[in-house]
């Protein structure tokens, strides 16, 4: 048996302490299997033991919330019998070592973390986080993660739907590469992973498992240096075609009544599936892992209790109905093997060539599992509004903004998605929201993912509000009512005190947004030790939310959709330039202070534009948010070519007008009757409302004098990203 | 002079193609086929006439764009 | 009508195929198992897009191998129609029920997004709703659309109008030989094709292009 | 017995990734390179321990799965 060194438990990425706490649980030496299963169990990726404490204080019922954090996703009612169930996790590490490959098996992932839940995914989204253009490696990482969740998504027949691309120096080596994934359940067929009672068979499902990504858990938690890139642990490859049968078999087999519990096997596969399915249960979980469908010759107990092999679930079945179950992966070529039986020992046993490998209390894994309460250093959040060049002119400095590489137009990204698979995308990327309808209903789902890290690098709970607020802001102008969202909080080490300041103040943010927005967390995924040589990324809390449209045919797109529509926005404008992209961009200084977000004018704002959706009033609509008002606008007429004349409204600064990114902010363009109305209306409520012009012609005209055509302007937008991934070594492909 | 480059997956790295024909073949009653490996043959023309030399550069092709070596590996042969 | 859609493991647009089907004719496909070696008693057979076998070694390779599809040539050598569409086309090539191959596309990226299609050939049981020159919208959505066939064999279908849609000229999404979108098999009641019909039969989704494809089988079928 | 199988595009038949890759090596400085061609190589393990019988077999797979003979070619090699 394998003495236990001071060596060989830090290797696993314990701490002195922390291997003392486990002698203490154990009351003995641990065996090298169980010190693998504490390594990955107490790991940060799998205890969130730096973010647990905090995490406490997210607001995560209402009324409408079916199942909030701790089971695979959240899910949501949305009426009729129909149940929403989403999830955003992060693949951020693994797709920096192998882009193609990390990717896809992130979409493959938080896919199975949906339908293991009795969900078919109907719509994917990613938000994605590269380094500098510049950056040698940025063009290569961005061509493999964008084909390795193309090449996933695609095979699975899911459409992907949306998503954010950034690019800044920060994560020159650390990307971030977020999937979402949304699924549509009954509500009285939900699928948990409580693997309650005595005797149950507990059977494996899908791939064999290999040697694949071991320690993969525990390298998600441990940051980067460049030499890691080299002892990298054995990279996951997925295989979207099993996946997809294993997709179909788990639904066939959820069509009956024989699952008790059922979870898929992600970071640590066998050990975390097995111990928080026992954990959930109040059980205890017995395995035989020669029972294991194996790939490999001769692997270890410690191999199969921490491979990461893709696609394989594990499952509590009723006794008696094993041959059923099997039935039903045979058809569809899948492997399916009982490997175990759930007991009332509470204790997690696994037995491999008849010796015991490993005999634990569950609970060692979980509750006794460390909760650190780090500490944290407050820093004052940038202040004050920065100098700008107030001769500058708006419509050079427009098409500059709209040719950048965070505002420039994303098709090259996502027309490598199928988004329309499913035949059920009523809005593809390009507008504020993806929309999905509730296949054969006129009901829908609205779907974004959004965060703006230079805002949360400059005020960490500022910048968090207003990740909530602006996705909040993309349901509401596709005319939905937000429901919930979903968080990936990516941070960078939390044992350093001012990073730990970064989580602390976002959650604080997070969770005052979503009070105040009546917008529950239902789930989410920390990651954190986002650093490259002690260089942390800007703090990144990626929001994703879900909204629902009852009638589909109200939805608003952005495009102006008629000559002679007046333009209004809704929404102070202040003028707000500090960190804004114009800032950034034009005057080439990233500082002040962070927009602001008030919370309740965002909700009165935002209330007041559904109404008018929802009330068939208004069909075009657009919140303002990167770039400010005047890019808005741009993006209005270049999504079908129709041109607007504008003009300030009163005799404000221009610059801080036009590309100020205050908070709380739409652009609405209704007939006239209809706009003067929503004008009455708005200033009857105490709403700041002004008109800005007429949509016509085929330019952009600011004061009657100041003009550049539409196609000039879309000819910058669309040209940036594919300029740029033309000077791609070759691309990556599968 | 001409030269082939076989990239293949790294010995354990899942080929989830491989597994794939091999089931097909199998299922077409090629009974006697186990495991199955795919990888890529890549063909170059090279101007070199020095094969040592023809060597090394592809060799440094291979490391630098025509293998992911995070995960596959390669053999030159010059003919 | 009566129709059948088949399901090779890994087709994904089997559902969409059947919906379109539901909605145009009425009536619900059968959706037939790729392991099933006889077909029920159908006017159309649809090879629906996806992923067959997950595309591994060639688009549509492994599923042309089926059992299924030897009773899927039986009925198109009946003169029964075949509808193949993206994956579908894959299949009906590898089954060489349809002459050519269709490889990687010259971007060597997968693409999806609409492009414009011109109805070259009218004369055919699943165009003849259109007229010829007619300019539609479909979408497409594939990494390996790229029509490929030996000078002859394009001589051969262009001589015998068997070319039924062509990419609009500018708009070729993937590099496919003379814009070739979709062909009919020499006794045309085989029509293959990369764009999705079955995904512009609905004014939500952006189209009903595709409406024309569905009612000229109704009306030739019935 | 192993054996490898070779399956590449015929002559004259279009190799985009072939020329990206070709394009590619020259822009990293690998002037020398000329044509390049990009095939399948598929290792298969084989029960049959009877060459000729095992060559024979192959080239049912090659015929019938392996290759698409519109387009491609392929060579067989014992081991
Ligand atoms: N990685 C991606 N995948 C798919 N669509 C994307 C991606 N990144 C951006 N998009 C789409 O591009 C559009 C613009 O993105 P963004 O500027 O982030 O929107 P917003 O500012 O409204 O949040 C959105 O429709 C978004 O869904
Ligand atoms: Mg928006």
């Amino acid at each position: 048996m394998t003495k236990i060194t001071p060596e060989l438990v830090r290797e696993h990425g314990l701490s002195d302490s922390e291997y003392a706490r486990i002698l203490e649980l154990m009351g003995r030496e641990p065996t090298l299997v169980e010190l693998g299963i504490f390594s990955v169990m107490w790991s940060e990726h799998c205890s969130y033991k730096s973010t647990r404490f905090h995490l406490r204080r997210l607001p995560t019922s209402a009324p409408w919330v079916l199942q909030g954090p701790g089971e695979n996703a959240g899910v949501i009612d949305i009426g009729d019998g129909d149940a929403a169930i989403f999830k955003m996790e992060s693949h951020n590490h693994p797709s920096f070592i192998e882009p193609y490959q990390g990717a896809a098996t992130g979409v493959g992932g938080i896919m199975r973390d949906v339908f293991t839940m009795g969900a078919r995914p109907i719509a994917m989204m990613n938000a994605l986080r590269f380094g500098e253009p510049s950056h040698p490696k940025t063009r290569h990482l961005v061509s493999g993660v964008v084909s390795g969740i193309g090449g996933y998504g695609n095979c699975m027949g899911v459409p992907t739907v949306g998503g954010e691309v950034n690019f800044h120096r920060s994560y020159n080596g650390n990307i971030l590469v977020n999937a979402m994934c949304v699924g549509l359940a009954r509500t009285g067929k939900i699928f948990k992973s409580a693997a309650k009672g005595a005797g149950n068979p507990v059977v494996y499902i899908g791939s064999k498992t290999g040697r694949d990504g071991i320690h993969g858990a525990t390298m998600a938690s441990a940051e980067f240096d460049d030499a890691s890139e080299e002892k990298r642990p054995t990279v996951q490859v997925g295989d979207p075609f099993t996946e997809k049968l294993l997709l179909e078999a788990c639904l066939e087999l959820m069509a009956t009544d024989a699952i008790i519990a059922i979870q898929d096997m992600g970071a640590a596969g066998l050990t975390s599936s097995s111990a928080e399915m026992g954990d959930k249960g109040g059980s205890g979980i017995e395995l035989d892992l020669d029972k294991v469908p194996q790939r490999e010759a001769d692997m270890t107990a410690y191999e199969m209790m921490l491979s990461e092999s893709q696609e394989r679930m594990l499952a509590v079945l009723k006794p008696g109905r094993e041959a059923e179950a099997e039935a039903i992966f045979r058809k569809w070529e899948l492997d399916f093997a009982v490997i175990g039986i759930t007991t009332d020992t509470k204790r997690l046993v696994v037995k491999h060539k008849g010796a015991v490998v490993a005999d634990m209390p569950i609970t060692a894994l979980s509750d006794e599992a460390p909760v650190y309460q780090r500490p944290y250093r407050e820093r004052a959040a940038a202040a004050g509004q920065p100098l700008y060049d107030g001769l500058k002119n708006p419509i050079a400095s427009l098409a500059a903004l709209l040719a950048s590489p965070d505002l420039a137009s994303r098709r090259w990204v996502w027309e490598q998605y199928d988004h329309t698979v499913m035949a059920d995308t009523v809005q593809v990327p390009g507008g504020d929201a993806a929309v999905v309808r509730v296949h054969g209903t006129q009901k829908a789902l609205a779907i974004t993912t959004d965060v703006t890290p230079r805002y949360c690098a400059a005020d960490p709970c500022e910048g968090a509000k207003q990740a909530v607020a602006e996705a909040w802001r993309n349901l509401t102008a596709v005319g939905a009512t937000p429901l919930a969202v979903t968080d990936n909080l990516n941070y960078g080490n939390p044992q350093k005190p001012e990073i730990m300041w970064q989580i602390v103040a976002g959650v604080d943010g997070i969770g005052a947004a979503c009070r105040a927005l009546d917008f529950p967390v239902i789930g989410g995924n920390c990651s954190l030790y986002n650093e490259t040589n002690g260089e942390g990324i800007l703090p990144t809390p990626a929001i994703g939310g879900v909204g629902l449209l009852k009638d589909v045919s109200k939805m608003a797109t952005i495009a102006f959709k008629r000559e002679g529509d007046v333009v209004i926005v809704i929404g102070e404008t202040g003028g707000h330039l500090g960190q804004s992209v114009y800032l950034r961009e034009i005057e080439g200084r990233e500082e002040g202070a962070a927009p602001p977000v008030d919370l309740a004018r965002e909700k009165k704002h935002g209330d007041f534009v559904r109404g008018l959706i929802q009330a068939g009033r208004v069909d075009t609509v657009h919140d303002v948010s990167d770039g400010g008002l005047l890019v808005a606008i741009a993006e209005m007429a270049m999504a079908r070519g129709i041109g607007a004349s504008i003009g300030l409204a009163g005799l404000p600064e221009a610059i801080p007008f036009w590309f100020g990114e205050d908070q709380g902010r739409y652009v609405i363009a209704a007939p006239f009757a209809e706009a003067e109305r929503i004008v009455e209306e708005a200033r009857a409520a105490y709403i700041p409302v002004a008109e800005l012009g007429r949509t016509g012609g085929t330019a952009l005209t600011l004061d009657d004098s100041n003009s550049v055509a539409v196609s000039a302007l879309k000819q910058g937008f669309e040209g940036w990203f594919p300029t740029f991934m033309a000077g791609e070594e070759i691309p990556v492909t599968n | 002079m001409k030269a082939r480059v076989f990239i293949t997956l790294k010995n354990g790295v899942l080929d989830p193609q491989g597994k794939a024909i091999g089931h097909a073949l199998n299922g077409l009653g090629f009974g006697s086929v186990g495991e199955v490996r795919q990888g890529k043959v890549i063909d170059l023309e090279l101007g070199e006439t020095d094969a040592e030399k023809a060597k090394t550069d592809i060799k440094a092709m291979c490391e630098k764009l025509l293998a992911n070596t995070v995960i596959e590996k390669y053999e030159i042969e010059l003919k | 009508m009566r129709s059948a859609v088949i399901v090779f493991p890994a087709s994904n647009c089997d559902r969409d195929a059947a919906t379109a089907l539901e909605q145009m004719t009425g009536r619900k496909p059968h959706m037939v198992w790729h392991q099933d070696s006889d077909l029920p008693d159908v006017d159309l057979v649809v090879l629906p897009g996806g992923f067959s076998y997950g595309d591994y070694l060639r688009c549509g390779a492994m599923a042309s191998q089926s059992s299924v599809m030897k009773a899927v040539k039986t009925h198109a050598d009946k003169g029964g129609m075949v509808l193949g569409i993206c994956n579908g086309f894959q299949v009906l090539t590898e089954t060489h029920m349809l002459p050519g191959a269709l490889m990687r596309n010259a971007g060597l990226k997968f693409v999806c997004r609409p492009v414009s299609l011109e109805v070259d050939e009218t004369q055919s049981g699943f165009t003849r709703k259109y007229a010829k020159g007619q300019r539609v919208t479909f979408p497409v959505a594939h990494g390996e659309g790229s029509y490929y066939a030996d000078e002859e064999t394009l001589d051969r279908l262009e001589g015998e109008n068997r070319v039924a849609f062509r990419y609009a000229p500018g708009d070729n999404p993937n590099g496919s030989a003379r814009n070739i979108a979709g062909i009919l098999s020499e006794k045309r009641n085989v029509l293959g094709l990369m764009p999705h019909p079955e995904r512009v039969v609905d004014e939500a989704l952006g189209g009903t292009d595709g409406k024309g494809l569905f009612q000229s089988l109704i009306e030739t079928l019935s």
